[in-house]
């Protein structure tokens, strides 16, 4: 098998060519391009197939590719390369057959539907992916950046795809701006990686985390600006988490997510759910050697996302739109792959990560099916009873709802319980500040299940509630086919990491992911991260116990929820019950006032600011300027006014000026003595 | 003879074009203005020198001759270049082809005087940096000023006149107060250097053989020199709080000439503080660092902040470049590899940038002849390539990466961070990039007004796509920001042998 | 014939040394014998052409003398004649190459622009007079003959102002001329009483040796040197003497206001150099007698006042004005920045190249007016819209004068300025050319709102121009060409000019 | 014999005389006898420092003088003619159409 990895580039570079295509000629094929997006995602899929194959047996692969910019006499020089590790290989995979089977999707979504600019949407999928590829595939931080950049563009032009009406060019420039915002701290974190440690490679000897790690040890030296070691690799990893927080959309940078549902639900699907979102997680995996060295930044991560999760889901309890409630699960979802690295579970966090690719890619495009069928109308309460109408798309949405809510054996149970099992260990064994995490994870899990199966009740149970849910637009098999592969992997995925099963029945060997993760690199695998975090567990009466005690719990909160939105919502003629919340509705309908004080920072500080700016420009700096120029003519007025045309007085004051040059001089050269 | 040959075929075409009929004008203006592409772009295949022209490198395409004896300072014609001036003399040759391009549309009176201005305008400029004597690049760079405010005077829009003369006289001052300083820098040198050739001064100068003079000792002189000269260039630049005439000029420039103005003599002012303040007197730049590292950062947040409330796209694109300088500022004073290279990068990245964002928002001016934002909504609908074009070019000023914007910002932001001069210079780097946020918000903000939503214009024009002439100088330039993006070391390597030399630390940072 | 010059040892004799002068006072004699025979003659070429020719010989006469080296170091020296009372040496040539090419453009400028007058003849006559009192001017090596001189130049002078007698315009502006230049006139002769009760000589080299002896006389010897000092800057429209000149200027007849702003200007700085330089030689004045200092103010506040008033006019003949009052003090830095054993000669020589420089530009300016005079424009910059699509050749010369006068490159002007303000600093006085350069920068928003009426303004549809005027035309263009071409040919001018400066020293 | 300061004071004392009545007579006439006592206050000081220091350079310079004073009374009284024509009067002050 040598030689696969030279055609990683490949990988990447096959969707950018349907990008190039679609653009220059998609108007002239035959579906506006979609083909060669499908090609391609196929040809880059297939190659990761036979990359994730390489790598199981056992290869790993990091090199420098192409040299951007040579640093010369000493300069650092910046690189682009390919790190193809188990993380990097099992995320290609994951990516490339979300992009595949978005791309199918979109036959059915956008191509049937008759939308027009399907070149410059197919063209913005392709480079999308693309980028998504680059971002995943980088070996260093500087190329992660630069790609992590890429597919926020590619993310805004999708999202403003309908840029003809008021709200989706808005929601485009709203999620690139607060990315952006979250991307300002991770591009300083980028400069000072390169000005600590003069390298900014994830992998090898001569990585950053390496680096850092031997810092701490005292074998090396590196700039820290006059910080201790520690205090300094904290700010930096904080910094570079200002670009995590934006891209998977953690509190307090999450309000663009729902809003950038405005774009089509193939895009939300793929970019929204499934893989863009992911970046920020995983580029915290990513560079977990250099995080896992820093307990607060640690702790940090898992305070976020342990409060995201909570936050977020309690967003979704009163949502009316179907692809809103998705959105705030998403945000919630994302919470837990923090709260599962902050809390040291970096493998139970990629492995949430690769569960909730499938089952989220998988319920928007079982929203984006039922949307088809409601005309564009996302309303549930003007759905219902669609169970009957499109059985396809109803037992994939319920494979994949009952992943989302945790329910055994589906595959979100197993990787949210071990991010909670994780988090809760490592609490008990020394670090209260994550049983705060953990009792926030916990708590979300009640929610999560409640607004999942209400979701899933008002959208296909009850009787239909409107006309078009009673004669829905049919959906064919470019839906139905993905909505099929995903509803299966949804159900499935669970079992390459049992970890419950082997640590309850001794069964040795079912963690396939955890050796799947430790087949790395040096310094990269799950096993040397696992001794780099500062945690220790401890457990409740056993690991087998805790195990138990911490997968039942969360089951149950998971089934109670879903129990609770079964009483409530699985009724012919659901009603709203919101009313019951009280003062709570309000702010949940608002989200908890999140946009509001963004808007209002906007809008009531900035604009007002820069309004003052600019009058204090053209007054004061430019009055300055134009002042000089006045007061310059106007004594020139007033210079010129000696000039009166009258000659006796030009005669006077010629006088006058000799005598005062007389008397001056004389005064001055004693001529009077 | 190489320079020679390009700017007196410059000249020659100005001069062709000026008594040519209206009519052909424009066509023959870009047919003849490829003489200078070619041969810019023939010296850049040609050049393999290394070094800094004025620190004893090699100079490439020289000649040095005696032009004029005064008293003791001879004045030379002396030219030539290295690599921080080859990139900005091929910068300067294609955009100025493109903007006479782009002008084909919008000037439809006086047209061969139009024309024949600007590729006078470009042989000075060609001057302007290969000039290697101080008299003589002296002479060029007042020399560009003349055709701008013909420019900007007779095509420019209701309030040319005086946006044309503020332009004016405000740089001319400047250019007389840095006249002074360093003339009294030469006099300060007194006999160590025999001409105002530019290397010899540059090296008596670090080889500290100023000497006192005016009543001041070597280093008030010196102090006193940088900060004359800075203020000079500084207007150029522009800085906050120098830069009011910029905007002024821009808003009534026909887009050609704003094109130009922001493309390229915007430039001039950060060539200049490199090859003098900063090449010449490194120890003072450094002992000034913290405010001109606070200007640098005013310039960057004050100037996007200005943006931001700004109602005209011509206006949002002005103050943004005053806001994009502001980082050229940063990246010189860090005095690393990066911080200086990448600043020079950077003017040639920015130079294609916003010439890019002035001629799109030019073509949208041409066809709607309105640039305020809540006259129009939608104009993607009817105007869909430019309006690509336009994203591309606004993301490219956003700093996209694998643009050029992108290069020259990260390395100077990298130059910057890691520099040695001042502990403070990471906080002022952190301080600057958050210009990356400001520019996204109203660059995103103004093309969500514009161009998105329902398509709705207020005026009596018909709104249609651009012609394939106005569009292509677009085009061709979103390609050359992307390929500087993809590949930096096109310049980079050039400038790095170039600026490398002018860090006393050496290139190790 | 090069080499058989008229030197000491050469064939020619001493006395042709003054042929410059000759040939001018020969022409204007001519033109009064035309006159005699055929009074109100109009046939304008011909007197024209007769004294551009004659102008231009005594130039070309001139010119062959500084480059063969006549009165200078190289072939004996300077030629001293009458008794010491004339001297010809490199700086007179030089200042008569300025007189005769300025009185050469006037002249042909004036074919078209007095066509309709009467008294042609004696109009030409007048300018040659004139001409020859001035290069006089540049050769007196005696107060006596300074004063005879000045006063030549100066009587055809006011006749010639008053030359458009029917316009109220002219004849105001002659009174004011007159009365201020009897004023003076009265002033300067006093001076020189003074002078000569001091030291008992009006020989310039006379005084300068008996300076020591004029002990006593310190005071009176003081007050004669700034009485002859206000004589000079009446000449030269120098603060306080300057009253005149704005309306003298804008009241005359355009090609005489160049003449009188150009030619009369340099004969008066011509003078002023000679005099001051040789007969009160610095090292050797008794203290208290610091005429440097004198020039310093006057440098200074004459070229404050000059552009100030200049910035906020609104008639362009009135603004040009003022901007030579604003010239004559650049061109005082000459005097006020020599010091004893200084760079003087530089100095000095640099105040010469600029006068050669302002001759030509300043000179081409008022002719503009002149055309545009001979057009019946108007006088305002409003007038002046939208002419540049008029009269594209002749605005385009008219910017050159601008951009020249204002001091940028790459016109004469920079290079002329530039070193003059170098000479200055390099003899210590650095402020002085900083006050110089900040009065260049106002300068220049004056004389950009000429090239802004002329290009960028949109004439009023009524703008009609009439012909187009060949001698006008002729000495605008020739005065536009030199003052592009002493940008590259500047280093022989700067050179000749400091040479000859040094045989006053 | 007279002391010099004398023929000095006496001079100068002409020369305020001529410059007051410059000062302050509007008809362009008295101005031009002004200006001639002016003149022969000056001329005063020549011949009489020709006696002191013994040359004749002074009484020659006087006589020049003269003759310069009468070829510019010549040309004044031609222009204060003109001014008549054109202003109706001999008044110095009635003619200031150009100003500032």
């Amino acid at each position: 098998m040598a030689g696969i990895f030279d055609f990683v580039p490949a990988i990447v570079l096959l969707p950018f060519v349907s990008f190039l295509v679609a653009l220059a000629v998609g108007n002239r094929m035959p579906k506006g391009g979609a083909f060669a997006g499908i090609v391609a995602t196929a040809g880059s899929f297939l190659l990761s197939l036979a990359t994730f194959f390489t790598v199981s047996q056992g290869q790993t692969y990091n090199q420098t590719i192409y040299t951007w910019a040579q640093g010369l006499d000493g300069a650092v020089t910046l690189e682009f390369g390919l790190l193809i590790d188990p993380l990097s290989a099992l995320m290609l995979v994951i990516v490339t057959l979300i992009a595949l089977l978005v791309h199918i999707f979109s036959l059915g979504y956008m191509n049937d539907e008759g939308e027009t600019g399907l070149p410059r949407y197919y063209a913005g999928l392709g480079l999308f992916t693309a980028s998504m590829l680059g971002f995943v595939v980088a070996d260093n931080l500087l190329m992660a950046f630069m790609f992590f950049e890429l597919v926020g563009l590619c993310s805004y032009l999708l999202i403003g795809f309908w840029f003809r009406e008021p709200g989706p060019p808005s929601a485009a420039k709203k999620a690139f701006l607060v990315t952006r915002f979250g991307d300002y701290f991770f591009l300083v974190g980028v400069v000072a990686v390169f000005a600590t440690f003069g390298t900014a490679a994830f992998a090898g000897s001569e990585s950053f985390p390496h680096l850092a790690e031997q810092a701490l040890a005292g074998e090396t030296s590196v700039n820290t600006f006059g910080f201790a070691a520690e205090t300094w690799f904290t700010i930096v990893g904080l910094l570079v988490l200002g670009g995590v927080v934006g891209k998977s959309a953690q509190f307090p940078l999450h309000t663009w997510l729902p809003d950038a549902m405005e774009g089509p639900t193939p895009v939300s699907a793929l970019i929204h759910a499934a893989t863009m979102v992911a970046a920020g997680v995983y580029l915290v995996a990513r560079m977990y050697g250099f995080y896992a060295l820093s307990p607060t930044a640690l702790a940090i991560i898992a305070l976020i996302g342990g409060f995201t999760a909570l936050f977020a889901a309690t967003m979704g309890v009163v949502k009316r739109e179907i692809k809103q409630v998705l959105a705030y699960s998403t945000i919630s979802q994302y919470g837990y792959m923090m709260l599962g690295l902050g809390g040291g579970g970096y493998v139970a966090a990629t492995f949430h990560l690769m569960t909730h690719a499938f089952f989220k890619a998988l319920l928007f495009l079982g929203a984006g099916s039922v949307i088809i069928a409601m005309h564009h109308n996302e309303n549930m309460w003007d759905m219902g009873g669609l169970k009957e109408k499109m059985p396809v798309t109803y037992y994939t949405f319920l494979s994949g709802s009952l992943a989302l809510a945790g329910i055994f054996p589906f595959a979100g149970f197993w990787s949210k319980d071990e991010v909670l099992y994780e988090t809760l260990i490592h609490g008990l064994g020394g670090s209260p500040i994550l049983l705060v995490a953990y009792a926030m994870g916990l708590l979300a899990v009640f929610f999560t299940g409640f607004y999942t199966f209400r979701m899933v009740f008002l959208t296909f149970h009850g009787k239909p509630r409107s006309q078009t849910a009673r004669d829905p637009h049919g959906v064919r098999w470019n839906v139905k086919g993905p909505l099929a592969v995903l509803g299966v992997l949804a159900a499935t995925t669970g079992v390459v990491n049992m970890v419950p099963v082997e640590k309850l029945l001794g069964i040795k060997g079912i963690d396939f992911l955890h050796q799947w993760l430790d087949m790395s690199l040096d310094g990269l695998t799950a096993h040397h991260y696992a001794e780099l975090t500062p945690y220790s567990s401890a457990y409740i009466g056993g690991e087998a116990t805790t195990v138990a005690i911490g997968a039942a719990v969360s089951l149950g909160l998971a089934i109670a929820g879903a129990g609770l939105a079964y009483v409530l919502y699985n009724v012919p003629e659901p009603t709203e019950h919101t009313d019951k919340l009280g003062g709570i509705k309000t702010l949940l309908y608002n989200n908890y006032y999140q946009d509001e004080y963004q808007v209002w920072l906007a809008n009531s500080v900035v604009r007002p600011i820069s309004r003052g700016a600019d009058k204090f420009d053209q007054g004061v700096v430019d009055g300055v300027v134009n002042g000089v120029s006045s007061v310059s003519l106007f004594s020139g007025s007033r210079v010129r006014r000696i000039q009166t045309g009258v000659v006796s007085n030009y005669a006077a004051l010629l006088t006058l000026g000799l005598t005062v040059l007389l008397l001056g001089f004389g005064l001055l050269g004693g001529w009077f003595q | 003879m190489m320079i020679e040959a390009l700017m007196a075929v410059t000249f020659a075409a100005a001069l062709v074009v000026f008594v040519a009929p209206d009519e052909y004008a424009g066509r023959l203006a870009a047919a003849l203005s490829l003489l200078p592409v070619v041969g810019s772009l023939l010296m850049w295949a040609q050049y393999d020198a290394s070094g800094n022209a004025l620190l004893g490198g090699d100079i490439a395409f020289e000649t040095d001759f005696v032009w004029l004896s005064l008293g003791n300072l001879d004045v030379h014609w002396f030219v030539g270049v290295d690599g921080i001036s080859l990139p900005l003399l091929v910068l300067t040759t294609i955009l100025t082809t493109l903007a006479i391009v782009s002008a084909w549309t919008p000037i439809d009176v006086r047209q061969s005087q139009f024309y024949g201005l600007m590729l006078f305008m470009e042989a000075n400029l060609l001057g302007v940096f290969t000039a290697l004597d101080f008299f003589v690049w002296f002479v060029f760079w007042e020399a560009v000023l003349v055709p701008m405010y013909f420019l900007i005077g007779i095509w420019g829009g209701p309030r040319r006149k005086y946006a044309a003369i503020k332009f004016f006289v405000y740089t001319n001052i400047a250019s007389l107060v840095m006249f002074i300083g360093f003339i009294a820098l030469v006099f300060g040198l007194g006999d160590s250097v025999s001409s105002m050739r530019l290397p010899e001064i540059a090296q008596a100068l670090r080889a500290d053989q100023l000497g006192s003079f005016a009543g001041l000792s070597a280093d008030a002189l010196k102090l006193v020199a940088f900060v004359a000269m800075f203020l000079g260039f500084a207007v150029k630049v522009p800085v906050v709080p120098l830069h009011t005439w910029l905007p002024d000029a821009h808003v009534e420039a026909p887009t050609p000439a704003s094109v130009m103005l922001a493309g390229v003599l915007l430039k001039m002012g950060t060539y200049a503080l490199l090859r003098f303040n900063f090449t010449m007197m490194p120890d003072v730049a450094k002992a000034l660092v913290v405010p001109i590292a606070v200007i640098a950062v005013l310039s960057v947040i004050y100037g996007a902040i200005l943006a931001l409330a700004q109602q005209d796209l011509k206006r949002i694109v002005a103050y943004s470049s005053v806001s994009s300088m502001g980082y050229v500022i940063l990246g010189l004073v860090a005095y690393t590899t990066y911080g200086v290279g990448g600043a020079t990068f950077q003017m040639i990245a920015h130079g294609l940038i916003s010439g890019l964002m002035f001629m799109a928002v030019g073509v949208i001016y041409n066809t709607t002849h309105t640039r305020m934002l809540g006259d129009m909504s939608g104009i993607a609908d009817r105007m869909p390539v430019t309006s690509g074009i336009f994203v591309a070019g606004a993301f490219g000023y956003m700093g996209l990466p694998l643009m050029a914007g992108f290069a020259g910002e990260f390395f100077i932001f990298q130059g910057s961070f890691q520099s040695t001069v001042h502990s403070a210079m990471p906080l002022f780097t952190a301080a600057a990039m958050f210009g990356i946020v400001i520019v996204a918000g109203y660059l995103l903000s103004a093309m969500q007004r514009t161009l998105f939503g329902p398509f709705r214009f207020d005026g009596d024009y018909e709104v249609t796509e651009a012609a394939f002439h106005d569009v292509a100088p677009l085009a061709v330039l979103l390609l050359l920001v992307i390929v500087l993006g993809v590949d930096p070391d096109i310049f980079f390597t050039m400038i790095q042998q170039a600026v490398n030399p002018i860090l006393e630390t050496g290139g190790g940072l | 014939m090069a080499g058989a010059l008229a030197l000491q040892s050469g064939p020619l004799p001493d006395w042709t040394a003054v042929s410059p002068a000759l040939i001018l006072a020969l022409t204007g004699l001519l033109l009064f014998v035309i006159d005699s025979i055929d009074s109100d003659s109009d046939n304008t070429v011909l007197l024209a052409g007769l004294s551009t020719v004659g102008s231009l010989f005594a130039f070309g006469v001139a010119g062959w003398f500084l480059v063969e080296g006549t009165g200078q170091a190289a072939t004996g020296g300077a030629i001293s004649l009458y008794g010491d009372a004339l001297v010809v040496d490199g700086m007179s040539l030089f200042f008569t190459l300025i007189f005769t090419i300025v009185a050469a453009m006037v002249c042909i400028a004036s074919l078209d622009y007095v066509a309709e007058q009467r008294h042609q003849a004696e109009f030409f006559s007048l300018v040659l007079f004139a001409a020859t009192g001035m290069t006089l001017m540049s050769m007196s090596n005696s107060l006596a003959t300074a004063f005879i001189s000045l006063e030549l130049a100066s009587l055809p002078s006011y006749a010639l102002v008053a030359y458009l007698k029917d316009n109220r315009g002219s004849v105001e502006a002659a009174l004011k001329y007159f009365l201020i230049g009897a004023l003076s006139s009265a002033v300067f002769a006093f001076g020189i009483s003074l002078v000569y009760a001091a030291t008992g000589s009006l020989l310039l080299s006379d005084i300068a040796s008996s300076l020591g002896d004029a002990d006593g006389m310190t005071g009176i010897l003081g007050m004669g040197v700034l009485m002859l000092l206000g004589g000079f800057a009446f000449k030269t429209a120098s603060v306080p003497f300057h009253f005149w000149a704005p309306e003298a200027y804008e009241g005359a007849p355009a090609p005489i206001s160049a003449f009188l702003s150009s030619a009369s200007k340099a004969a008066g700085f011509a003078i002023a150099f000679r005099v001051f330089v040789e007969a009160f030689p610095l090292g050797q004045l008794p203290a208290g007698v610091d005429w440097v200092l004198a020039f310093q103010v006057l440098a200074v506040v004459t070229m404050t006042l000059g552009n100030f008033a200049a910035a906020t006019q609104e008639n362009v003949k009135r603004m040009l004005a003022y901007s030579s009052i604003g010239h004559a003090g650049y061109a005082l830095i000459g005097l006020a920045a020599l010091t004893a054993g200084g760079p003087n000669a530089n100095v000095l020589g640099a105040s010469m190249a600029h006068l050669l420089v302002y001759g030509f530009m300043n000179t081409g300016a008022f002719l503009f007016i002149a055309l545009v005079e001979y057009w019946g424009v108007g006088t305002t910059f409003e007038d002046y819209n939208g002419l540049g699509a008029r009269a594209p050749m002749a605005c385009v010369a008219m910017s050159v004068f601008m951009f020249s006068l204002a001091g940028l490159p790459p016109f004469g002007g920079f290079f002329s300025k530039y070193v003059l303000f170098y000479s200055a600093i390099e003899a210590g006085f650095w402020w002085l050319a900083a006050v110089g350069a900040v009065n260049s920068a106002l300068s220049l928003f004056y004389y950009s709102r000429v090239v802004k009426a002329m290009w960028i303004e949109d004439a009023a549809p009524t703008l009609e121009l009439g012909s187009k005027p060949v001698g006008l035309y002729t000495a605008v263009i020739f005065a536009a060409v030199g003052t592009l071409l002493l940008l590259p040919a500047f280093q022989p001018v700067i050179e000749t000019a400091q040479t000859v400066a040094t045989a006053l020293f | 014999m007279v002391p010099p300061e004398y023929y000095l004071v006496l001079s100068a004392a002409i020369f305020c005389i001529g410059l007051f009545g410059i000062l302050t007579r509007r008809n362009a006439l008295l101005f031009l006898m002004s200006v001639e006592l002016m003149l022969n206050a000056a001329n005063i000081n020549l011949v009489a420092f020709s006696y002191v220091w013994g040359n004749v350079t002074g009484q020659t310079f006087a006589l020049f003088t003269m003759a310069l004073a009468a070829a510019e009374v010549a040309i004044g009284l031609g222009i204060i003619m003109v001014l008549y024509r054109n202003f109706g009067g001999v008044d110095v002050t009635d003619a200031t159409t150009m100003r500032w």
